[in-house]
């Protein structure tokens, strides 16, 4: 577990290093392995990359929850398009409460900033395994409802990336 | 032709930033503003990264991502400091 | 190529007004949260791939301004709604229902 | 009544002084001879494209240890004055399960960037002062987040005198190996004009300023968060 946080962030820390300096050279490489050493010094002891899976599977499941994310953003921006630019303002909010299945801090965190990005839904607060979202356009109020509308498009994979 | 496109494309993001103004100056609360600021903030990172193409500059690229952390900072701490969090 | 990176960017500030309208017309804090968060990181996105294609010898740079846009800009607006629900910011009249204010009563009626 | 009508004095007093300004002011156009030899000698002497740079750093490497005194003088004070008058038992909201995740994520690359803001000062307009600003802001996020969470004090301060120290033994060193006195960066070769490792020793004198800037604003930052009370150092 340790060693799967220390092996990602040091991987993340060297192309976040080589994206900032922008060039291969021996003062960059030599002084990005002490920083990279440090900062991954930090991760772990948060144990931030602790669950995640390596898999062909996992991969897969990363992939398709990009595609579903980016679809959403750009599906969520049409949305605000319409309703700010309709000449009355059609709104039905409510904050309502879902639950989720995922148990990870990074997996939840990955849900709650999805759910944030897609059309209409806002994560206002995480308690436990209940997340309250403010729904612009509240189509049911009861948890079971909105959770199927909101957290299970993400859910599936989220569950195979995160665990 | 580029250029110039690039050129309204700054322009249209700074006529945002005034339009958010507005909402600044309404408020009503605290918070709203704090909203603004955010927005009006995410909107400047890219308006930075504008000129820096425009005057070829591209350590400035470094300025907008200063700035992005700096107003992610702030407003965090508005709003923590709201819910007595501080 | 430069042209079509000129108009990714012409978009992205479009969607930046879009934005702007959003907080100004709609009628509470929490919907003004919900518009200026959306358009902005899709806005952010789409002019800097615009900027890729006319420079790509700055992508790294800006990948790393988009994923710091996509990581931070959810997470300041949810601190800035919970922030507005515990101070006791009011909703607008329209909405239909509040189930976290519920949800802190009962904790307060069942210690 | 006495007050304002003081003020509204002082207000014409400096009216009156700035008025010269006001229709005959030109800005000057050249540079005068120092800032003239640092601008044109500069590169060439120090290899350092960032001219701000080679001269806070080397020219004018003394004033720069004044001013590193000067904050850490201030965090010292702040650090006593808070200590004085600390209300122990208020209640703070923690922060969300989401902030601290993404805290925990965001920390480490924030050093990480506040690494390369001072590594690259002789090349970028950073530098020592700026990234250890960006450091200092990487703590005040893990206390937004966590306000509870206890600080480690201890290694920030231990932090914060190893690098003065580094920084006196360098400037001496330049005394001592090379010709112009205290902080001279020649005494490593200049290496190739552009690249990180070059400019002979600034870029170790700017990581060891930002070191140096980052603990003791980081220092400020917790002592005004307030429980530093179990490790009084």
């Amino acid at each position: 577990m340790k060693m799967k946080t220390a092996l990602i962030s040091v991987v993340l820390g060297l192309l976040f290093w080589f994206g900032l300096n922008g060039r291969l050279e021996t003062g960059v490489l030599i002084s990005g392995i002490v920083v990279v050493a440090i900062a991954a010094a930090f991760h772990v002891k948060d144990a931030v990359f602790g669950d995640v899976k390596f898999s062909p599977r996992a991969f897969i499941a990363f992939i398709a929850w990009l595609v579903v994310f980016v679809g959403e953003l750009i599906k969520s921006n049409i949305d605000v398009m319409l309703r700010v630019i309709s000449p009355k303002v059609r709104i039905n909010p409510a904050i309502v409460e879902v639950k989720t299945k995922l148990k990870t801090p990074l997996g939840r965190l990955a849900l709650a900033n999805s759910i944030t990005l897609t059309p209409g839904t806002l994560t206002t607060d995480i308690k436990g395994d209940s997340l309250f979202i403010h729904w612009i356009d509240a189509s049911s109020t009861d948890v079971e409802g909105a959770t199927k509308a909101i957290v299970a498009k993400f859910e599936k994979q989220l569950e195979v990336v995160f665990g | 032709m580029a250029d110039q496109i690039l050129m309204v494309a700054v322009l249209i993001s700074l006529l945002s930033i005034g339009v958010i103004l507005i909402r600044f100056i309404l408020g009503p609360s605290v918070l709203d503003r704090v909203v603004a600021f955010d927005t009006a903030g995410i909107i400047a990172i890219s308006v930075i990264v504008l000129l820096a193409h425009m005057l070829e500059r591209f350590i400035y690229v470094d300025v907008a991502l200063v700035y992005g952390l700096l107003s992610f900072i702030g407003v965090l701490v508005v709003a923590r400091y709201h819910e007595r969090g501080l | 190529m430069e042209m079509t990176g000129a108009v990714l960017a012409l978009i992205g500030s479009i969607i930046f007004f879009l934005s702007a309208l959003g907080l100004i017309r709609m009628p509470d804090l929490y919907n003004r949260i919900q518009t200026g968060t959306k358009a902005t990181t899709l806005g952010t996105i789409i002019l800097s791939i615009g900027l890729c294609l006319i420079h790509p010898e700055w992508t790294g740079k800006l990948v790393i301004l988009i994923l710091f846009i996509v990581l931070t800009n959810p997470i300041s607006s949810h601190v800035v709604a919970r922030g507005a629900h515990y101070s006791g910011q009011e909703m607008t009249d329209k909405t239909v229902g509040d189930a976290l204010t519920e949800e802190d009563k009962d904790k307060e009626g069942t210690p | 009544m006495v007050k304002k009508g003081f003020i509204l004095l002082m207000i014409v007093a400096l009216g009156f002084m700035l008025w010269d300004f006001v229709g005959n002011y030109s800005s000057k156009t050249e540079l005068a001879d120092v800032s003239s030899h640092y601008v044109e000698q500069g590169p060439e002497e120090l290899g350092a494209a960032n001219v701000v740079t080679s001269v806070v750093v080397t020219y004018r490497g003394l004033d720069t240890l004044g001013e590193v005194t000067i904050l850490f003088a201030a965090a010292a004070v702040v650090g006593l004055l808070l200590h004085l008058n600390r209300n122990e038992n208020e209640q703070r909201r923690e922060g969300s399960e989401l902030l601290k995740t993404g805290t925990a994520l965001l920390f480490p690359l924030i050093l990480l960037f506040g690494v390369y803001v001072f590594i690259n000062g002789h090349l970028t307009p950073g530098g020592g002062f700026q990234g250890g600003a960006i450091i200092a802001s990487a703590v005040v996020l893990s206390v937004l987040s966590d306000p509870n969470k206890k600080a480690g004090h201890t290694a920030l301060t231990v932090i914060e005198s190893l690098s003065g120290l580094t920084y006196v033994l360098l400037g001496a060193a330049g005394a001592i190996l090379a010709v112009n006195g205290f902080l001279d960066n020649r005494i490593l070769p200049l290496g190739e004009y552009g690249s990180l490792l070059s400019a002979g020793l600034i870029p170790a004198i700017y990581s060891v300023v930002g070191l140096k800037v980052g603990s003791e604003l980081s220092s400020v930052v917790i002592s005004f968060k307030g429980d530093s009370k179990e490790e009084e150092v």
